[in-house]
């Protein structure tokens, strides 16, 4: 533990460095552009439409049916038509809140208030649920839409509707649109919204018939270096039948050369930096799976096979925290993890301190067979949750601010929630680093793991620091339990999937060390990510497994073994 | 029994009789006797292998015995734990010091805090090894032997005991540090009336640090009395090898 | 040793005759007919099996309300193979051979079926399949109520590269690694092949069952995805759909541009997670609780009112599913097929089910097949909602026939599936059955 | 003087006259009355064994097998294997590919090998097909495993603990690989759908009674060889290994060679038990080597008394009876039960059922 102030600083240092990553502001990133759309939609649809009239209308109607090729063809009229007072329909449309009924209105669905209104005159509809229809709607049909919808929001007066607009052509132009695009190009004044512009004016000119105006569009494409327009560069270099390249102009081939390049030099860094990345994401995940272990392990040496169940009934601690907020304070229902945290350590310590007192305190001596009865442990604790329970996975529902995803780099994206894993995990370490090196019981465990005989002789009841070391240890597992029930499935075997990994983690990082096995569990994470692209997920784990049973063999001690007493088993 | 209530001899701080302990099938202890005065600076004495440190570490409750009494100020030790004994008023320095080797000096000081109610090391104890006041950065296990076993005494002298026992405590260590260690036994004592019960096979040093002594051979109590009783007699038959 | 296999069954065959003859009539009123239920009730399945033990139970007790059959009760012999594979072997062999059921409904992955046939086939036991598997497969002594590859994989490729479907042209076949997706991608795979559609526009993941680290799947679904119109086709199982889906959002992949088709994931499994990341991606079945049919309004109705009456867990939130409607089916199918034969003998009832139509809950007239022990199905496309529910896209025009073995795999092109008399079978050329009593 | 006995000698002397005549007795039991039972017995007859009772008994037997010899290396050596569910599942694969290439007609492959996009055997599985070579693998294959890896973890001194975590980590690695359909062995589903064996139906009861007998003869070879080595001068050195390692080392014994040797003889008595097994379980899949099996295999030694070799087949007898029993009658009671086993028998039996009477008498004497 001595040297985790600067270990720690610079363990610290490494991870802060996908924070530090500046976030790619090129605005092309498919993640934020999603989530931005998503929530200019709930600010700026309009639930009803200010009533339709001529052409407008007539189309409208027609939406009225089942058949997806007249949806398709209606789609197709009404981009043409480029009618900014559709909008409310065509939304309507994409997001399953069109209707039509039985003398063919087509209604629109407030999703707030749940009332229909005419699509056509906008007025309020009574009708009865029943009797509506939907029309058909298929991800081809959506695929229509969204542009439509985002050239519609370009005649938006608000700057975000616009560039909400924007982004959505960028990512999808269409060839129709090129003309509008360019008239629209002329009007906008917010900068943003103009290099959007350009991006999807740019995408659609790449085969234009002026030689200035392709090489002008590969340029704006070059500086965006998105992976999505590779493949549209790649035909720009592509040959005829006969050898000779489809595009004329050397210089544009020679423009297009270059930026897939680059494109492919930041596709190379990206996918580096994303293995690192997940493979930090899925180290902190075994981290935290393991730090309870590396406690009651690596200083008690008690061998528990029950470890996998502390960490499941902190996440069901958790489960149940989340339904007590969901019950009683569903407007504070978000902040519940912050809540599940002190809870679940609270719990599983108890259950921890039980087993101790209970069970384990009698077998000091024997630690093969703490194994077998905390296996038995094990046992009791999973089926008491599946009688408690069900046998099913319980539902875990993410809070708002922990969905979505973090964009570090055009290409990597990382979770909310697993970059919230890899804070906590770091929240966790630092806590343990402070229990043991900072506190009256952090001293005395040190005290007694490293001499028991002699801290008795100094008046330290090496009885109770068992008792709570071992709920020290348990506890630290629940919070493990809380971290996972945001990653993986809540059931009563949760734990049984993390035994194993975790008692690898400890082992490799060195019995007794905590520093050890956060590193060793960072750095497992990191090689089995860099591995999985080669191997294949199931292959690196055994190719893992392997490693590390030759390593044990090679440096029992494992990674940082301690001097003295140790790492030395008998 | 309470505390207060004096042992019928009245100025006993420890008073050992019949002790009886066995180690796998040998009989270490047998029916041990020993009487430590309250204030006195008791010595120990024996040949190698004769149960001095078994006898220590069943006074301190590290061992288990098998019958007898050991009664620290009238008050019956069997049947506690050691940190028991140890927050009852028993501090002990063992033979080979068992410092904390992963501890710094500061925090070796800070273990015995647990029972008492001061969260604070005491002055005094770094009055009487200012040295350790320097390190108290540096891990346990870096020290010199020296150090360690001036460390270890320090260490038992925050609990602030009754009686403070002292395995070998010159054991390995370099003259000078001897002398300070004999010094520092003496104050204790003087100074603070501490009762002192030393193991010790040096006899100068005994001598000159201990003012009774307690010979023990092939785990018997054989003879005890005022130092200055030890004679060249006792000595050749118990002591010398 | 043969001696002693004859002696046994001149005596069993004697025992069945003075049986028959002695007390025939009374036994056959006194004695309930029992029926063995062979679902996971705890492990890895549970989260599936649970319901379709609740739905046999269900439609058990419906057929007792009306008189059972012949004039006997049903008698459910309900066991827990734990999602343990060689323990539904054994538990089939105590259904059988201790419990005397007539017939078994149950497994649910491929491993379990499997891990039963050699049971079945050596007591001669009868038991019907509830869940849509990769065919290749047929036994005489299964009947399979869920779909082969040909009513559910298939006929999502299909829709997946119609224009309709969004026209995809590269395809990425992600599943659990065993006998399932295994095969299914294998045919799907020949079937692209066929529709001409190269390797190099296909790529295929597999990952054990509970993985749930799926950051680099997913991303490779990105890079793979910009090369041109990608459809996922999803053969994971069970609870590693969570997490999958759960990346695919969070890394905005969305079902416009990347729609993901599953094949195992139906309401029960949304009903335990988030349904939020998976709107709006794709789900091939034969049945879903949103079909609007007055026999399923029945169906959904009937259910809901048994879980409240059980006081089953999860209560109002409980679904009706593709294999809850298959294992309905099956359990009508056997039941009219005991009346046909006036008898719950297996054999009997064996030669009895082939032709049996019932009313089925997805809204058309399901009929088991008359050679190769498989329904005719209708299949649906449905399109995830945010309730949890499906909204269907697309539907064929009616049933279509099972073809057990795919004529798109190399080697079972020319197999047949047909156990009309004289039994033939479809993986091998002797018939394995003959008539000796 | 002792080891110059001739071997018969030295056989006769590993029991008391009373305790060949309860081996002789259980002999008898298992070739002739059970046969004589099953056989020509009606099946009305309040003494008649069933056709199902003696397979079940016939994989209780294997499964004792499985005790007896982690006893060997537990219950002597001190050294805790948590891994002999790999050595029990590599001998039941090798058989279980032997029967997998009976049940393939001619020019056939199963499925899992097209799914690896070949059309022919591969490599590995080609002389399975021979019933003799696959007689010797069973040995073989799991005892090669445990020599190369007990090479390595001895020679490195780890031992106790860790050795156990690392077996832990063997079977986990191993379960990991074999789920692979890659690998090729089934995947998943593992190896399953056996027909024959030699010729005789594995599904026939007649079959199933001849695989009893063989278990049991197995079973009683096995003790016999176990008892051998323990009664022997190897014997008393393993016990002195385990009670102190580093004392033996110091008298010029090298414990690697020892613990080496039963190591390895512990993991092929664990291969011929699995292959014993399969047949007359009808599959052998990767989930026999999940490290609970493993642990629970550590359950019935533990509960038998270690160091008794005995003890290991009652506990075995105990655990795996008392298993069917419970999750027939009382499903959800069965993990409830196990687990409170292996507490109570940790806590309050640290010499096991065969302890009991010698725990007994020692509180009366109290």
């Amino acid at each position: 533990m001595r040297g985790l102030s600067w270990k720690g600083a610079i363990l610290l240092g490494l991870l802060m460095v996908p924070a530090v990553v500046v976030a790619d502001t090129d605005g092309m990133s498919a993640d934020e552009r999603a989530e931005k759309l998503a929530e200019q939609q709930k600010k700026q649809t309009q639930t009803r439409t200010e009533g339709l009239s001529g052409e407008a209308a007539s189309i409208v109607e027609r939406l009225a049916t089942d058949d997806w090729q007249a949806i398709n063809d209606v789609v197709e009229e009404l981009e043409a038509l480029a009618a900014p007072e559709t909008l409310p329909v065509l939304q309507a449309l994409s997001d399953r809140r069109l209707y039509f009924d039985e003398q063919g209105r087509v209604l629109i669905e407030d999703p707030a208030t749940g009332e229909y209104s005419d699509a056509i005159t906008g007025e309020t509809v009574e009708v009865a649920s029943e009797n509506l229809s939907q029309p058909t709607l298929t991800n081809a049909i959506r695929r229509g839409i969204r542009p439509l919808i985002g050239q519609l929001q370009l005649f938006s007066d608000d700057v975000a509707t616009r560039r909400a607009g924007a982004e959505e052509l960028a990512d999808r132009p269409r060839p129709e649109m090129l003309g509008r695009l360019k008239e629209l190009r002329a009007e906008e004044s917010n900068p943003e919204v103009l290099r959007l512009l350009n991006i999807a004016i740019a995408r659609l000119q790449l085969d234009a018939s002026d030689s200035e105006e392709r090489l002008e569009a590969v340029e704006v494409i070059a500086d965006v270096r998105s992976a999505r327009m590779k493949s549209e560069l790649e035909s720009l270099l592509e040959t005829d039948a006969q050898g000779d390249p489809v595009e004329p102009d050397a210089a544009v081939r020679e423009a297009a050369r270059d930026a897939i390049e680059a494109i492919e030099e930041r596709q190379s860094t990206a996918r580096f930096l994303s293995d690192l990345v997940y493979g930090l994401s899925m180290g902190s995940v075994l981290l935290l799976a393991a730090l309870g272990l590396a406690i009651i392990f690596g200083l008690m040496r008690v061998i528990n096979m029950a470890h996998g169940e502390l960490l499941m009934i902190g996440a069901y601690t958790t489960f149940i925290v989340q339904n007590l907020f969901a019950l009683m304070a569903p407007q504070w229902f978000s902040f519940y993890l912050l809540a599940a945290i002190p809870a679940a350590f609270v719990v599983t310590a108890l259950v921890g301190i039980l087993m101790e007192r209970g069970v384990i305190r009698f077998l000091y001596a024997r630690p093969l067979e703490t194994l077998l009865a905390t296996w038995g442990i094990s046992l009791i604790l999973m089926q008491t949750t599946r009688v408690i329970f069900g046998a099913q996975n319980v539902r875990m529902a993410s809070p708002e601010w922990f969905s979505g995803s973090v964009q570090l780099m055009q290409g990597v994206s990382l979770s909310t929630s697993r970059v919230g894993v890899i804070a906590f995990a770091f929240f966790v370490v630092a806590l343990v680093w402070f229990v043991m090196n900072r506190t009256r019981l952090g001293l005395e465990v040190r005290a007694v793991m490293q001499n028991r005989e002699m801290a008795a002789a100094l008046g330290v009841s090496a009885n109770r620091v068992d008792m709570w070391t071992f709920g020290a240890g348990a506890g630290v597992a629940g919070l493990g339990g809380v971290a996972l029930s945001q990653i993986v499935n809540v059931g009563p075997e949760l734990g049984q999937n993390y035994i194993v990994d975790s008692f690898m983690v400890v082992v490799l990082g060195g019995v007794g060390n905590i520093l050890g096995s956060v590193f060793s569990a960072l750095g497992l994470g990191v090689f089995s990510k860099f591995l999985e692209p080669v191997a294949g997920a199931v292959l690196a784990k055994i190719l893992l497994f392997v490693a590390i049973i030759v390593f044990i063999q090679w440096r029992p001690q494992g990674i940082f073994a301690l001097k003295g007493r140790a790492g030395d088993d008998d | 029994m309470p505390a207060s209530v004096k042992s019928i001899w009245g100025n006993d701080m420890l008073e050992i009789t019949g002790l009886n302990q066995y180690y796998g099938d040998s009989h270490t202890l047998k029916s041990v006797d020993l009487r430590v005065e309250t204030g006195s600076r008791t010595c120990l004495m024996g040949r190698n292998g004769m149960g001095k440190t078994t006898l220590l570490r069943c006074i301190m409750g590290l061992l288990p015995v098998a019958s007898g009494s050991i009664r620290l100020q009238g008050r019956e030790l069997n049947g506690l734990r050691a940190q028991q004994r140890a927050r009852l008023g028993v501090g002990y320095v063992p033979q080979g010091r068992d410092i904390f080797p992963q501890l710094t000096v500061e925090e070796n000081l800070r273990v015995p805090l647990a029972g008492k109610r001061s969260k604070g090391i005491p002055e005094r104890v770094y009055r009487l090894f200012p040295v350790l006041r320097d390190m108290g950065r540096r891990r346990g296990g870096d020290l010199s032997g020296g150090q360690q076993q001036q460390l270890a005494i320090a260490r038992a002298l925050v609990l602030e005991p009754e009686i403070l026992l002292l395995d070998e405590p010159t054991e390995g260590i370099q003259p000078n540090i001897v002398r300070e260690i004999s010094d520092v036994i003496r104050r204790i004592n003087e100074e603070e009336g501490m009762t002192v019960l030393l193991v010790e096979q040096k006899l100068a040093f005994a001598r000159s640090t201990a003012d009774c002594f307690s010979i023990m051979n092939n785990g018997q109590s054989v003879a005890s009395g005022p130092m200055d009783e030890l004679g060249d007699d006792i000595v050749s038959q118990h002591l010398t090898v | 040793m043969k001696t002693r296999g004859s002696i046994r069954k001149t005596g069993l065959a004697c025992l069945a005759l003075g049986g028959l003859l002695a007390s025939g009539v009374a036994q056959s009123e006194d004695n309930p007919i029992k029926v063995g239920i062979l679902h996971s009730l705890s492990g890895t399945m549970a989260i599936s099996e649970t319901s379709l033990r609740d739905v046999a139970l269900m439609t058990i007790e419906d057929i007792n309300e009306q008189g059972g059959l012949l004039g006997r009760e049903l008698e459910p012999v309900v066991k827990d193979p734990a999602s343990d594979w060689p323990r539904y072997a054994e538990q089939a062999r105590e259904l059988i051979e201790r419990d005397e059921v007539d017939v078994i409904f149950g497994a649910w992955t491929s491993v379990s079926r499997e891990s039963v046939l050699p049971v079945l086939e050596e007591l001669n036991g009868l038991m019907f399949y509830p869940v849509q598997y990769e065919g290749e497969e047929s036994s005489r002594h299964i009947f399979y109520t869920g779909a082969a590859p040909n009513q559910q994989t298939l006929p999502a490729v299909d829709y997946l590269m119609s224009e309709r479907g969004g026209g995809a042209e590269q395809f990425y076949l992600v599943g659990t690694d065993y006998v399932f997706p295994r095969t299914t991608n294998r045919i799907v795979r020949a079937y692209l092949n066929a529709n001409g559609i190269e390797d190099d526009a296909i790529r295929e993941e597999y990952f054990p069952f509970e993985h749930s680290d799926f950051q680099s799947l997913v991303s490779d679904i990105k890079r793979f995805s910009q090369s041109g119109q990608t459809a996922v086709i999803n053969t994971i199982n069970g609870d590693s759909n969570v997490a999958f889906y759960q990346e695919l959002a969070n890394q905005g992949v969305d079902s416009v541009d990347v729609p993901v088709m599953a094949t195992s994931v139906g309401e029960e499994e949304l009903r335990g997670m988030d349904a939020g990341p998976l709107v709006g991606h794709l789900a091939a079945w034969n049945y879903f609780m949103s079909v609007d049919s007055p026999e399923n309004e029945a169906f959904t109705e009937r259910w809901a009112e048994y879980v409240e009456e059980n006081d089953l867990s999860g209560g109002s939130d409980r679904v009706t599913n593709d294999p809850m409607e298959a294992t309905h089916i099956g359990i009508r199918m056997w039941a009219q097929a005991v009346l046909e034969a006036g008898t719950s003998d297996p054999d009997a009832v064996r030669q009895a089910v082939p032709g049996q139509c019932v009313d089925a809950p997805s809204g058309y007239e399901i009929c088991m097949d008359e050679e190769n022990h498989h329904l005719h199905k209708p299949v649906l496309i449905g399109e995830i909602q945010p309730d949890g529910q499906f909204a269907t896209v697309w539907e064929t025009d009616g049933p279509i026939r099972a073809e057990p073995w795919s004529k798109y795999l190399e080697g079972s092109e020319d197999k047949k599936a047909d156990w009309t008399y004289p039994w033939v079978c479809g993986d091998c050329e002797e018939p394995r059955y003959d008539l000796e009593l | 003087m002792l080891m110059r006995q001739p071997f018969v000698m030295r056989l006769a002397r590993l029991h008391s006259g009373f305790g060949w005549a309860v081996l002789l007795l259980l002999t008898a039991l298992a070739l002739v009355v059970v046969p004589l039972l099953n056989q020509f017995v009606t099946p009305d007859s309040a003494l008649y064994i069933p056709d199902w009772l003696v397979t079940l008994t016939g994989r209780f037997l294997c499964l004792a097998l499985v005790a007896l010899a982690l006893d060997l290396i537990w219950g002597y050596t001190g050294i805790l294997s948590l891994g002999h569910g790999a050595f029990f599942a590599l001998g039941g694969y090798v058989m279980g590919m032997h029967l997998t290439h009976n049940r393939m007609e001619t020019g056939t492959i199963p499925n899992f090998i097209q799914f690896l996009g070949r059309d022919d055997w591969p490599w590995f599985w080609v002389p399975f097909q021979s019933f003799w070579f696959t007689a010797v693998m069973v040995f073989l294959v799991p005892g090669a495993l445990a020599l190369v890896f007990g090479f390595f973890a001895f020679r490195s001194r780890v031992r106790g603990v860790y050795f156990a975590i690392i077996t832990q980590a063997l079977t986990f690695a191993s379960m990991l690989f074999f789920y692979r359909t890659e690998t090729g062995f089934g995947g998943n589903t593992g190896l399953t759908d056996f027909r024959e064996l030699l010729g005789f139906s594995v599904r026939e009861a007649d079959t199933r009674l001849v695989l009893f007998m063989l278990s049991a003869v197995a079973v009683m070879l096995s003790y016999l060889l176990c008892r051998y080595i323990v009664t022997s001068k190897l014997g008393r050195v393993l016990v002195a290994i385990r009670d102190a390692e580093s004392r033996v080392r110091f008298t010029g014994y090298n414990p690697l060679r020892y613990k080496l040797f039963v190591w390895t003889v512990s993991a092929m008595l664990c291969g011929l038990a699995g292959a014993l097994y399969v047949p007359q379980t009808g599959v052998i899949n990767p989930g026999e080597m999940a490290p609970a099996n493993s642990i629970e295999m550590a359950v019935w030694v533990a509960l038998g008394g270690r160091g008794t070799l005995v003890g290991a087949l009652v506990g075995a007898g105990t655990v795996n009876g008392l298993k069917t029993w419970i999750t027939a009658a009382y499903p959800d009671l069965w993990l409830f039960v196990l687990g409170g086993l292996f507490i109570a028998v940790t806590l309050f039996l640290p010499k096991g059922l065969m302890g009991l009477r010698q725990q007994m008498a020692g509180r009366s004497k109290q």
